[in-house]
């Protein structure tokens, strides 16, 4: 295993620490490992977290800021953090319009979160809403199963929801809000390689060099197939279609194309996927409103891309647009 | 069985944990993310610690530390899992437990999981070895077996629910995400609730 | 190899086309393979031109816009652009004040951006200066060599020269403080891995699972040693101490302290080193003033990092945190 | 030798080039960039079609086509090298060349290098392959040789020039940056630069 870390078992705390020291702008609990906004909490308006395991970096912590999130929990590696941290999170973003947690649909983070939200309905009157995000057309869905993972539409529910909370919208609006981009999101991703978890000191699965992961998830887990390695144009195919297949993108106001890197890939080459994507959406008649194309969710050290479509309206496109001032995502601030 | 006695077979699971440590996370790495061995064993060292600090004075405060402990160290779907399932033991625990008590704290345990979880049977998860222990457990006890025979009996059928999970297609957790590749390999939440069943024959068996 | 690309061949056109498409508010010449400033030339601002070979990505397209560059050229792969791309970015962004050229010290960039600028002054009025950026304290330096590499500093370079532009100061002006960043600036490189360029197909350097690079530049170029692979807290301090040896940055305010990755690290990665790097400047006595952590300057698809450190001053500071608008590097704005 | 002589030696340097791509690759990326090749290729490759599309009508024309398209189509060092050597041979070209003439051409090809790149003999760059060359071509010529054997005698003392690069410590060009490392390794550029000799006396080596 190569990696730019000292103790595998401090890979958390020592990221911390880095992430403190680059932005001073963001307050870090290092005992409960959680990062909150500097002038948390904002009075009047409602609070924002989220959080899961480390290694999607810079999901959630680099989405800390004015306009996205005002607290993100951080877990051991690829492990949903505990409810004292979301706990404690939610306390410090309590501006008194309630908070809301987003949640990425993992078994793990799901019942952690609702714990924390039993926690803190039993100890204060801090009301709390929660969403869960589901967009990952790799997993199939039924109502037997634990359901699709969320990825991708994480990061557009965390900024478009961040934009309607700064609005001063309440605590069902912006629940409301978050449940319709989810609702209107779906992903797809590959692995080119595995990624190495620090404390697993070796690649979580082994792929040959001529063969990919179709339908991975942001843990390492396995995809649903695995396929020869295919150039740039067939593999926009690959996750764009099923995309497609799930949702009815046509009409409305186009769409918000993410195609997001996994860690280790270089963003010479999520241009290219986004040029392939682009074309495919040209052919399918699907007009793209805006586009996000960078590392944003990723999984530690995979090599690999995902592509998160998100039907567009007025709103969403009002809120994508408003400012936003994080380690990760600024604009207009 | 009382508080020593129970925190006898907490401390036993602890052990077992830490020694299958490695076998639970190759088995979460085989259809999951690799982290059933690390997470208990974060999770139980932890117990361990908590108890030594303050040795708790009833099995329900026993179980209740040993619940809080898991949800607040282990995190992932483990330990709201295994803690839901103590705190709702604590709140079912007399002050002194006998065999059918065990089986009735063992029981409210289980409904903890399902309530939190939402698994049923022949998903691929923890219920699939801890439903039947505690069927086997109350037949035992309806039998009159000793707690000997008993506990043992709950122990082997946990370890045949684990047994049975190997063929099965996950419906929960993260091993669903695999659908037909997750055929063929046992479920890690199975292989622990099995050696918690097992640190139960061992730590309480020998008593009646 | 495995790559998210179609035909090799067609590497940077397929990129250009997928930036082109993620931001409309750029222009893009793909027969000239040159990104300009959508609002290009600006009427009374030097213009800034820079470029290289591709594969730094975000490196220099990324770093088109108002407070930054107003027109980059991508060369092939780790292999300069020629004269004529340059002459038409000068043309592009010629807003009547001149026009500066930050070239980083490769024999390649350099004689081409001064092919260009003989041509640039055969033709038609536009007065243009260069600016040579050198800031790789692993390159011995001498009066008879090639002299030192360009690297990190060409990021901050960009930056503070650009912000200097949009205040509307003289061509002369910009380059002095071009020139001054450069010279306050000293950087340090490492690889973990070798980068695979597209037309190779194979790794331009092998190294072995525990050994990694020291020294080394963005292009693949192996090192100065090759070192056994060392925690986090040892690599920085192999990065910063050459750095410190180089230049006194005591005194002064403070530093801006620049932690880069090479393409296929991830963030998590990067802060860590980032802490190390805090740490060492701390036990220094120097402080630092302003900071920056991510991929900014990178070699395709390299797993390392380079440590930038730039002395800073009144001037640079206020320069540093001037609005700056573009798709790689976004505040104030 | 006339335009089309000349511009038989420029076709079978592209030749040479095309074949030796990959060689020319990996000498790089010993000691450089591994783009030697790549760059070469794609530039020769397009002085052919710029040939093949407007055959120029002097041997002036024709280099100053060779340079401007090396200039236009190489990018990296060996780009205006190159490109520069073909433009000052452009400038010093007479209208038919014979042996004295083609060297006085190349020699304005070896200052142009030089004063394009500050390389000196020695610093382990194309240079160390040309000027050995054009040396030996003005000494056959001095001494009275066929222009088949003058040509042969610069091509071998290319080769020489390129094998004597082997040890040397680079001063200039990216290989300057390994330092120590970069002995061992023969320049990718006086490798090249050797091909353009051989070339010459292969399409040049026949008339006099
Ligand atoms: N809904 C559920 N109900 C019961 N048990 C579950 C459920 N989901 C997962 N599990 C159990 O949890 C185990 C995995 O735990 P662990 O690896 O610690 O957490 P995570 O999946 O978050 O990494 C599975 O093997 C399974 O037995
Ligand atoms: N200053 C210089 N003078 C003469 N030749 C040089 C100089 N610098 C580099 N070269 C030649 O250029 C060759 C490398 O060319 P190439 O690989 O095409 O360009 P780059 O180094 O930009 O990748 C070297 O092998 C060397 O012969
Ligand atoms: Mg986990
Ligand atoms: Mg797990
Ligand atoms: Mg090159
Ligand atoms: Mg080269």
């Amino acid at each position: 295993m190569k990696k730019l870390i000292n103790d595998p078992a401090n890979v958390i705390a020592d990221a911390l620490h880095g992430l403190a020291l680059a932005h001073p702008e963001l307050r870090v609990d290092h005992e409960n490992r959680i990062v909150v906004r500097g002038d948390a909490p904002v009075q009047g308006k409602v609070g924002l977290v989220s959080g899961g395991g480390s290694g999607h970096e810079p999901l959630h912590a680099g989405f800390v800021g004015r306009g996205m999130l005002d607290a993100a929990c951080a877990g051991e590696v690829f492990t949903s953090p505990v409810p004292d941290q979301m706990v404690a999170a939610t306390k410090a973003v309590d501006g008194g319009a309630g908070v809301l947690h987003i949640v990425k649909n993992y078994t793990g983070d799901v019942m952690n979160f609702e714990l924390a939200a039993e926690m803190v309905a039993a100890e204060s009157g801090t009301e709390v809403a929660s969403v869960i995000i589901d967009d990952d057309v790799a997993v199939q869905d039924s109502l037997y199963t634990a359901g699709r993972r969320g990825v991708g539409a994480t990061v557009l529910v965390e900024k478009i929801a961040g934009a309607a909370a700064e609005e001063g919208r309440s605590l069902g609006e912006v629940a409301d809000v978050a449940r319709k981009v989810n609702a209107y999101a779906r992903s797809m991703g590959l692995a080119l390689t595995s990624c190495t978890v620090p404390a697993a000191g070796k690649p979580t699965f082994d792929l040959p060099d001529d063969q990919m992961e179709v339908g991975i998830g942001i843990h390492g887990e396995p995809g649903r197939r695995r396929v020869p390695v295919a150039p740039a144009n067939e593999i926009a195919e690959m996750l764009v279609s099923p995309i497609l297949s799930d949702l009815d993108f046509t009409g409305g106001d186009g769409v918000i194309a993410f195609v997001n890197g996994m860690g280790a890939t270089p963003l010479i080459e999520l241009y290219i996927m986004y040029n392939e994507v682009s074309q495919l959406l040209a052919k399918a008649g699907i007009p793209v409103a805006r586009s996000l194309v960078g590392p944003y969710i990723t999984s530690l050290d995979m090599a690999g891309c995902s592509v998160t479509l998100l039907k567009a309206d007025d709103e969403i496109l009002r809120l994508w647009d408003a400012p936003v001032n994080t380690p990760a995502l600024r604009r207009g601030v | 069985m009382d508080t020593d006695d129970l925190g006898a077979w907490i401390r036993e699971f602890a052990r077992l944990v830490a020694q299958n440590k490695e076998k639970l996370t190759d088995l979460d790495s085989a259809i999951g993310d690799g982290d059933h061995g690390a997470n208990m064993d974060r999770g139980m060292t932890a117990v361990v610690a908590a108890l030594d600090a303050e040795p708790p004075d009833s099995p329900s405060a026993l179980f209740k530390k040993v619940g809080m402990t898991l949800i607040s160290k282990v995190g992932g779907a483990s330990g709201p899992l295994y803690g839901t399932a103590f705190l709702r033991m604590a709140a079912s625990a007399d002050t002194t437990v006998d065999t059918a008590g065990f089986a009735k704290v063992l029981r409210a345990g289980l409904d903890g999981v399902v309530a939190r979880g939402k698994a049923e049977l022949g998903d691929k998860t923890m219920v699939d070895a801890l439903a039947p222990a505690v069927d086997a457990l109350d037949a035992a006890v309806a039998a009159g077996a000793s707690q000997k025979e008993a506990l043992r009996a709950a122990a082997d059928a946990a370890g045949q629910g684990r047994e049975a999970t190997i063929p099965l297609v996950a419906r929960k957790g993260r091993a669903s995400y695999l659908g037909e590749r997750s055929a063929g390999h046992a479920d890690p939440g199975a292989t622990s609730t099995t050696l918690l069943l097992i640190a139960a024959a061992t730590a309480l068996g020998d008593e009646d």
